[in-house]
């Protein structure tokens, strides 16, 4: 069967995706985009590791489904906070939003 | 003492927070502010106290090794309540005509320090990570509360963006140590490390690892370069969230720091020491001379705290259980923070009540303040002094406390930059008393204080001094709370 | 009976009571003042002499001494003994001091009538007294120093008493600086002798086995290398004397100190200050005579009989009636130093009483003339002979006494000092010290003699060469004073006729002096040939005086014959130039250098120090931002240029603020993970 | 200890203090006189110290409570021959500062007076303590009054002159604080008796190098010694005239007892090492401070420079002491070096308390400093011309006043050790007579009178009353020097046979 560095690698590659995504995209929503990918990398690690090193442990599935939920209510979260700057400033273009600094 | 018993005050803090969420509901546009609800929220928050007060001397685990209760957790629950109760005095009238939502505030405060006693209590990197992202999620909202308030959104979202990353990285971190290890619970990871049959392949993945958890912890303490979302979060948010983030976040931070490296990763203490060690230098040293130029009092508290971060972090990366000294840091760590609590948000306590009256973060707007508000200036000045870490406050307990660890492992450098640092920030804290002094002010008006706020200060200030002078009964506590479950 | 002997302590604190009551009580009230003052210092002269005439007849006292304690000092485990005493020396001085004082004393109400601050004077000049009284009865070198410092400090008050006139104030700061250099080179000889001997009691060094102990043990010099003790500490206590005794090269502030009052200008050259100084060498005269071939003898032989000839040439061109004395007695001084570097310990304990009398009766004498004439220029004088008698009499009982004329004072102390030399130089055989002293100290007798012919014949002979000089004989409160001290000038130097001298020796007693003061020293036998040869050369002296200024006396307007000696002349007028060269090389460098220092703490030690510490911090400040802005955005747009690399896939894209955040975190911790894969482990 | 006599000192002006924070602020001359008499207290408490101090009887009046058991802290305080001198110097000048106040403080009374007695507690403290926190405790707390003092009631460039001040002190004792961790961590204890008494780095001489140039930073800014002197013209220069008197009086006592009661006896191989770096400094402050202070035309700016000087001599005496560790034949000159030092230390504080009195005299009438400004002052106030005289020949050390015992036996004890330094530093005392008599005695009294000051007024009775006292105590420990030095010399005689 699939060895398990497959995995990882696909969960690296996925984890890269998304660091990238986050730092590239200049839309509030897109960097949300590169963060869900990046706790879905997690996910397909935790996945993998369950299954090829403690198959009868549930850890590693409980700790995916907690990510997933958390992702969740992570993105409700953003996305209020988006709509409120949205609200005032009419942008989502997070290099915009930059009132504070030194 | 069965389940209940030991969970009782996380539960209490639970109801009180959905207790408040629900009476502000409930009553949701009647006339008038609901000047009572802070009242059940400070009614909530000390039986929280007395209830965690019952555990004192408790050690045991349980939902199958999730939480800890132990005298560290409890240290931090006492932190949470405390700084979670001054925050509350010091915002009862910040939001008046600011925000219509004012009562969410208070319950999402409670349940913010729900999570930090969870985060402090956790043993179980599953727990950790719940915990942290639910003090994140709470901090977002928070900073963000004033919607109206186009600065108070931005720091809002920078913080989101952050954290969400920064969580991010921290949870493929813990992906990998759970598939180095094979399991979740901090003792048991330990364990597998101390039995040592693992491949030289496995122990290499455990590296990024570790480095990913820091970066997660750093983000929550706010340490260089994990720091540079506070400056903005700080300034944007309403002054007493910034007060609380200074300080909750904070100390959950260093709690599940602390809990998870010396719980789990015992077995790389030479490593993380180093890196913490180097860290905490340019932490404080950075934020010490960024703060030297700030005019707006809030972002110089903002680089303060990251300064003082630093400070604590000494005590931390020079952590030396086993040591026969006193000085084994991580009661510096808790002592530090303890001083830290009180002082800074007593702080905050002042700036509020300036920016009440004012409306005003300017430091030059200070001026005259002796003539104006003695009591406020007098107040101000010793909590600077604290932070400043002169004897006879609490913040000098802290620093000695953290320097002697330092010294105990023969850090002589980082213990040197640490009193360079310490030397700095005498200038920065001083300029404001300069001004508050010194410099003669046009504005004569007086400065009235709020009763909530005048009770907050007077506590804070009263603490910081009792602990400068009488730091027995603190040390002790500190000494037990050094007892993590099982460590030792 | 020593009850009496104990009582010696009371002999300073007469005239310091007297001081502070003046000063802190009577200041208002003018005659309780005079009273006072005379009443003081009058105790002590009563004490005084008591003492000395019994002492005279006390051969114990005389040889072995008597001390009273006062008070000790802890040092460390031991004690450090300060108390007075009487012995031969303080004796003779004894029988001087507080007599001539008195005199001054008497003198000053008349001088200092109608003064503003007529009371403070007699205030100050009973501290001068405490300080001399108690200099010459300290039984130990510390309190010594303590009054000799506390007439320095007089000095500096009475010279610039009128304060008001610039000259007054600088000639005091003056006499106080240049003996105060002196004073620190002999507190450095006392430090080297107490962390020596371990004592500074005079009775404890001079006893047997600390003298033993001096002559063996040496002392390692910089510069120099290891000399023995002795001399070391001989020539650094005599930069005190050199000071005090206004020797070559700290002779300067002397004549200056004339800006002073007349009558302290008495104080100082006769009874007190000046003669500290030779006290001092002769004090200690053990210790510059433990090893006669080292260096101490000749630096003090040589120094005295230098100045002596030196200071004598300067006199010699002063129309200042007081500056010539002032060089007379720096020539005299110069006598008694040059005695004691040849050994002459009694000759010149003797000269220096005699001294003191008659210099103290020609300085009250010019006084006089002054308080009459009304100035102190000489070329405006003359004629006074007539109007003033009584002082000009005792005047040229002075003057004789000074020139050494037998048989008055001067002449029995000067001709011993002469014989001396001279003995020694023949003892030697081989020219020498000795030799040198001899020959100089007989030219100045022929210059002093000369010079104080000038002074008489200018002064009391001819017509008054000024119209506005309307002399009047003084009141009597200052000429009886004149004939008291005269009568000393006259006789006093009968006390030491050498015993071998037909008729007068055995009158008096076989040298009386010497019997009093030099035990232990041989008495110098009697030679013809120096007494005829000095007696001829003052003579000689005088006649030339008359010669040029006595035969056909100046008329108004006439230039002083002196001047006929062209360059010479304005170099001896100028004192050989030595205010301006010190000035120039010693006193403007220091002043400049204070400057110079002072610019350099100023501007090179706080201001970058400070300016560090804040520019430092606004520096790293900035950097912190520019960490913060700057750097992080220029990383960012490096690794937008590397994205823009394989951006041919993805579109190009510039990255936001928020996201420079996350980009240094992501950046560590790449970073962290390298260093980790790289460093071994 | 039946009677806490050391406790009351130290805490009567801390009591007094918080009474007068609740006084209400209009009630000046009640503050005022309260404040006063609240010195009065420990003033007379000190007197009875010295009264009823055993001569040679070591640390005594001691009280010993458990402070921080966890960290073995303790309220451990006593007095010696060493502490109890300067304790009645500090009541008295402060006495005095807190008289002379009263009658030249006009705005913000209330804070004055306040800080002016915490000022007082952190200064006693200092002097009593004997345990490490505790000392470091009070030294800091000093601190903050006196930074309030300068820039509060100082002049034009107060608030530089009072941060500058501050960070200064607040560098050298961080650096301090460490060393005493480092000292605690190598005996496990912070008493500073019993610490000493171990002896904690004779096995480690780079490790109490370490330590001991830390402490010696700390105190070496406070004396101050030579390249550590800068903050002091302008602190000195700025402060206002009770503020200065203290600070040269009292605080800059502080840095030379640190070095008695810590360095010396902790430290005595690395002293022993590094006494002639020390000694070199001192000297340089001796004669560098003299002629700096010689090229002022400020006033006040010369006497600050003096004290440099002054200073140099205790610590030149100290070295000289330290030279001389191991050889035991020279415990005579190492005793009275170090009596001179500490002699010196009480001098100075008297003397150049009263120096700085009397510029704030002439300060408040003529309202300039300059020297050039004056002359012939003398006959137009008499009385101020003799007071001033009486000081300032003291300073320069002239016989029959206290303060040339204090030099002499500095000299005395360090030439026999080490005659070079010795010698060198002696010519700073021509210098002092030089700028005493020229500069200041000269240039403010002396010559032609300036019209200006027609109308110039002698010293009114309060300022009279403040000067007197230490006048007298100029005459008296110079004309009977015993009186104080059997106090000292018991106690350095003990310290020393203790190295």
């Amino acid at each position: 069967m699939v060895p398990l560095s497959w995995f990882l690698i696909l969960g690296a590659a996925l984890f890269c995706i998304g660091v990238y995504g986050v730092l590239s995209r200049r839309n509030a929503i897109g960097i949300l985009m590169g963060v869900e990918l990046i706790l879905n990398a997690v996910n397909i690690n935790l996945i993998a590791f369950w299954r090829y090193r403690t198959p009868d442990q549930l850890t590693g599935l409980v700790f995916a489904v907690f990510v997933m939920a958390i992702a969740a209510a992570e993105a409700a979260v953003g996305l209020a906070l988006i709509i409120a700057i949205y609200r005032t400033r009419n942008t989502v273009i997070v290099e915009d939003v930059d009132l504070l600094k030194m | 003492m069965n389940l209940i018993g030991l969970l009782s005050p996380e539960l209490i803090l639970l109801a009180t927070g959905l207790l408040v969420l629900i009476l502000d509901m409930a009553f949701h546009g009647k006339e008038g502010r609901r000047e009572w609800l802070p009242f059940v929220a400070i009614a909530g928050l000390i039986v929280f106290l007395i209830a965690a007060s019952f555990l004192w001397g408790t050690h045991t685990s349980l939902l199958s090794d999730m939480m800890a209760v132990d005298s560290f957790a409890l240290f931090f629950k006492v932190v949470a309540g405390l700084s979670t109760l001054l925050v509350i005095l010091a915002s009862w009238d910040y939001f008046q005509g600011k925000t219509p939502y004012e009562g969410e505030f208070y319950g999402l405060l409670v349940l913010a320090a729900l999570a930090i006693t969870l985060a402090a209590a956790s043993t179980d990197l599953i727990m950790v990570y719940l915990s942290m992202e639910f003090l994140s999620i709470g901090s977002y909202i928070l900073v963000g509360y004033l919607r109206e308030d186009p600065k108070s959104n931005e720091g809002a979202i920078k913080y989101f963006l952050y954290g969400a990353v920064a969580s991010g990285i921290m949870l493929y971190g813990m992906s990998l140590v759970y598939g180095v290890t094979g399991t979740t619970n901090l003792a048991q990871i330990a364990q597998v490390f101390a039995a040592g049959k693992l491949t030289d392949d496995m122990l290499w993945l455990m590296l990024p690892a570790l480095i990913m958890l820091l970066a997660g912890f750093g983000f929550k303490i706010a340490l260089v370069p994990f720091h540079q979302w506070s400056p903005d979060a700080y300034e944007g948010a309403p002054t007493p969230v910034t007060a609380f983030l200074s300080v909750g976040p904070k100390a959950a931070g260093f709690a599940i720091l602390m809990r998870v490296f010396l719980a789990a990763f015992p077995a790389f203490q030479l490593d993380w020491a180093a890196v913490l060690a180097a860290i905490s230098m340019i932490t404080m040293t950075l934020g010490n001379v960024v703060a030297l130029k700030q005019t707006n009092i809030k972002r110089m508290l903002a680089y303060s705290s990251i300064a003082h971060a630093g400070y604590i972090l000494i005590g931390f990366a020079s952590v030396a259980l086993d040591s026969p000294s006193l000085f084994n840091g991580v009661n510096g760590v808790l002592l530090y923070l303890l001083g830290y609590l009180f002082s800074n948000v007593g702080v905050f306590v002042a700036v509020i009540a300036f920016e009440n009256a004012t409306g005003s973060n300017q430091i030059p707007d200070y001026a005259g303040l002796i003539k104006r508000s003695p009591w406020l200036a007098g107040t101000l000045f010793v909590l600077l002094l604290s932070l400043t870490g002169i004897p006879a406050t609490a913040g000098f307990l802290g620093k000695f406390f953290v320097f002697a660890a330092a010294i105990n492992v023969q850090f002589y450098v980082l213990a040197l930059v640490g009193i360079v640092n310490a030397a700095i920030a005498a200038f920065y804290y001083l300029n404001v008393a300069r001004y508050m002094f010194f410099v003669p002010s046009q504005e004569e008006s007086h400065i009235a204080i709020a009763p909530a706020l005048a009770v907050a200060l007077g506590v804070a200030t009263f603490a910081t001094l009792l602990i400068g002078l009488y730091p027995q009964p603190f040390i002790e506590f500190a000494n037990q709370s050094v007892r993590l479950l099982g460590v030792f | 009976m020593t009850e009496l002997y104990d009582w010696v302590r009371l002999i300073p604190l007469f005239p310091f009571l007297a001081f502070a009551i003046i000063l802190l009580f009577t200041q208002r009230n003018q005659k309780l003042s005079t009273y006072l003052a005379w009443v003081g210092i009058g105790l002590s002269w009563l004490l005084g002499w008591t003492i000395v005439f019994r002492a005279i007849g006390d051969a114990h006292v005389l040889e072995e001494g008597f001390r009273a304690p006062i008070f000790s000092i802890p040092t460390g485990r031991g004690l450090l003994q300060l108390g007075f005493q009487v012995d031969a020396l303080t004796t003779a001085m004894l029988f001087m001091v507080p007599f001539v004082c008195l005199m001054i004393f008497i003198y000053s109400k008349g001088y200092m009538h109608g003064d503003p601050r007529y009371s403070r004077f007699f205030a100050y000049i009973s501290l001068f007294a405490t300080g001399m009284l108690g200099l010459i009865v300290s039984d130990n070198l510390l309190l010594l120093y303590i009054f000799w410092e506390v007439m320095g400090l007089c000095s500096y008050l009475l010279i610039g008493f009128w304060y008001e006139k610039p000259s007054a104030m600088k000639a005091g700061l003056k006499a106080f600086i240049t003996t105060r250099i002196g004073d620190v080179i002999m507190f450095l000889g006392m430090l080297l002798l107490y962390s020596t001997t371990g004592t500074l009691s005079f009775h404890e060094i001079f006893s047997e086995e600390t003298l033993h102990f001096l002559k063996e043990t040496t002392v390692w010099l910089p510069l120099v290398g290891t000399v023995s003790v002795a001399p070391v500490i001989a020539v650094l206590l005599f930069g005190g004397a050199v000071g005090k005794s206004a020797q070559f090269p700290l002779h300067v502030w002397l004549p200056d100190a004339m800006e002073g009052p007349t009558p302290v200008s008495a104080l100082i050259h006769a009874a007190t200050m000046v003669s500290a100084g030779v006290y001092l060498v002769a004090r200690m005269f053990p210790i510059f005579a433990l090893l006669p071939e080292t260096a101490s003898m000749s630096v003090v032989a040589f120094i005295g009989g230098f100045t002596a000839l030196f200071a004598a040439t300067i006199a010699l061109a002063q129309d200042d009636i007081k500056r010539v004395l002032a060089y007379s007695t720096i020539s005299q001084l110069g006598y008694m130093i040059a005695a004691l570097g040849v050994g002459a310990y009694v000759a010149a304990t003797f000269h220096l009483i005699t001294h003191a009398f008659f210099k103290a009766l020609l300085f009250l004498g010019s006084g006089s003339v002054i308080h009459g004439a009304g100035t102190q220029d000489m070329m405006e004088m003359g004629g006074l002979r007539k109007k003033m008698p009584i002082t000009f009499w005792t005047f040229a009982a002075g003057m004789l006494a000074l020139a050494g004329v037998p048989p008055f004072a001067g002449f029995w102390s000067k001709d011993e000092i002469l014989a001396h030399a001279f003995e020694e130089f023949m003892h030697k055989g081989v020219v020498s010290w000795p030799f040198f002293v001899w020959l100089v100290l007989s030219l100045g007798a022929l210059l002093t003699a000369f010079y104080m012919a000038r002074q008489v014949f200018l002064t009391f002979y001819g017509e008054t060469r000024s119209h506005h000089v309307h002399a009047h004989e003084s009141p009597k409160v200052m000429t009886y004073p004149l004939i008291a001290l005269a009568v000393f000038a006259v006789f006093l130097g009968f006390v030491g006729v050498p015993e071998e001298f037909p008729v007068l020796g055995p009158l008096f007693g076989h040298n009386l002096f010497h019997h009093i003061v030099g035990h232990g020293y041989p008495a110098t036998p009697l030679n013809w040939g120096v007494m005829g040869l000095s007696v001829l050369l003052a003579l000689t002296g005088l006649f030339l005086g008359w010669l040029v200024y006595g035969r056909n006396p100046l008329k108004e307007g006439q230039p002083d014959p002196m001047t006929k000696l062209g360059p010479v002349y304005t170099l001896l007028r100028n004192k050989y130039y030595i205010d301006e060269f010190y000035s120039k090389f010693i006193v403007r460098p220091a002043v400049a250098l204070a400057t110079l220092l002072f610019r350099f703490d100023n501007s090179w030690v706080i201001d970058p120090f400070v300016n560090l510490v804040g520019k430092v911090g606004a520096w790293l400040s900035d950097l912190g931002r520019i960490f913060d802005l700057n750097i992080i955005d220029g990383i960012v747009n490096g690794v937008a240029a590397v994205t823009a690399w394989f951006g041919k896939i993805l579109r190009l894209t510039q990255t936001g603020k928020a996201q420079n955040y996350l980009l240094v975190a992501i950046l560590t911790v790449l970073l962290l993970l390298g260093l980790y894969l790289y460093l071994p482990m | 200890m039946d009677f806490p006599i050391l406790t009351l000192i130290t805490f009567v002006p801390l009591l007094g203090s918080l009474i007068v924070l609740c006084m209400p602020k209009e009630k000046e001359r009640l503050i005022k006189q309260f404040s006063i008499a609240v010195s009065f207290i420990p003033l007379i408490l000190s007197i009875l110290l010295w009264v009823n101090l055993e001569k040679g009887g070591g640390i005594q009046f001691e009280e010993l409570v458990a402070w921080i058991p966890a960290i073995h802290v303790n309220y451990h305080v006593g007095a010696d021959g060493l502490s109890v001198p300067l304790i009645f110097l500090t009541a008295l000048l402060t006495t005095l500062s807190l008289f002379y106040s009263s009658f030249t403080i006009k705005n913000r009374v209330k804070e004055f007076f306040f800080l002016f007695l915490l000022l007082e507690m952190g200064m006693f403290g200092v002097f009593v303590s004997l345990d490490f926190v505790l000392f470091y405790v009070f030294w800091e707390i000093g601190l903050v009054p006196m930074y309030f003092l300068i820039g509060v009631w100082g002049g034009p460039r107060r608030e530089y002159a009072a941060i500058k001040f501050f960070i200064y002190t607040l560098v050298g004792s961080v650096a301090m604080l460490l060393a005493i961790i480092g000292i605690y961590l190598n005996t496990g204890t912070f008493d500073i008796i019993q610490a000493a008494a171990m002896r904690p780095f004779v096995e480690n001489f780079t490790l109490g190098a370490l330590a001991f140039w830390a402490i010696f930073l700390a105190f070496a800014i406070k004396v101050p010694m030579f390249p550590f002197h800068t903050w002091l013209p302008d602190a000195h220069v700025e402060a206002p005239t009770a503020g200065s008197v203290i600070l040269a009086g009292i605080l800059l006592k502080l840095g030379c007892y640190g070095f008695f009661r810590i360095l010396l006896p902790m430290f005595p191989e690395q002293f022993h090492r590094f006494a002639p770096i020390i000694a070199v400094l001192a000297v340089i402050s001796i004669v560098y401070g003299a002629m700096v202070s010689m090229a002022q035309w400020d006033l006040k700016k010369l006497i600050a420079y003096s004290s440099v000087s002054h200073m140099g001599y205790v610590m030149l005496g100290l070295a000289a002491a330290a030279f001389a560790i191991g050889s035991k034949d020279m415990l005579t000159s190492q005793a009275i070096a170090m009596n001179g030092a500490v002699f010196q230390m009480f001098n100075h504080g008297i003397i150049t308390g009263a120096l700085f009195f009397l510029v704030g005299v002439i300060y408040e009438r003529a309202h300039t400093r300059d020297l050039t400004a004056f002359g012939g002052l003398a006959s137009k106030v008499p009385y101020y011309y003799g007071i001033m005289l009486v000081a300032g020949l003291a300073s320069l050390g002239l016989p029959g006043l206290a303060g040339f015992w204090g030099e002499f036996f500095v000299f005395r004890g360090t030439f026999a050790i080490a005659p070079v330094y010795a010698a060198v530093g002696a010519i700073g005392i021509v210098f002092t007579a030089a700028y005493i008599l020229w500069k200041v005695i000269q240039h403010v009294f002396l010559g032609p009178f300036n019209e200006k000051w027609a109308n110039l007024t002698d010293m009114e009775t309060y300022e009279k009353i403040t000067l007197w006292p230490l006048v007298i105590f100029m005459v008296l420990f110079g004309l009977y020097p015993p009186l104080i030095v059997d106090t000292i010399n018991a106690a350095m005689t003990r310290l020393l046979s203790g190295l």
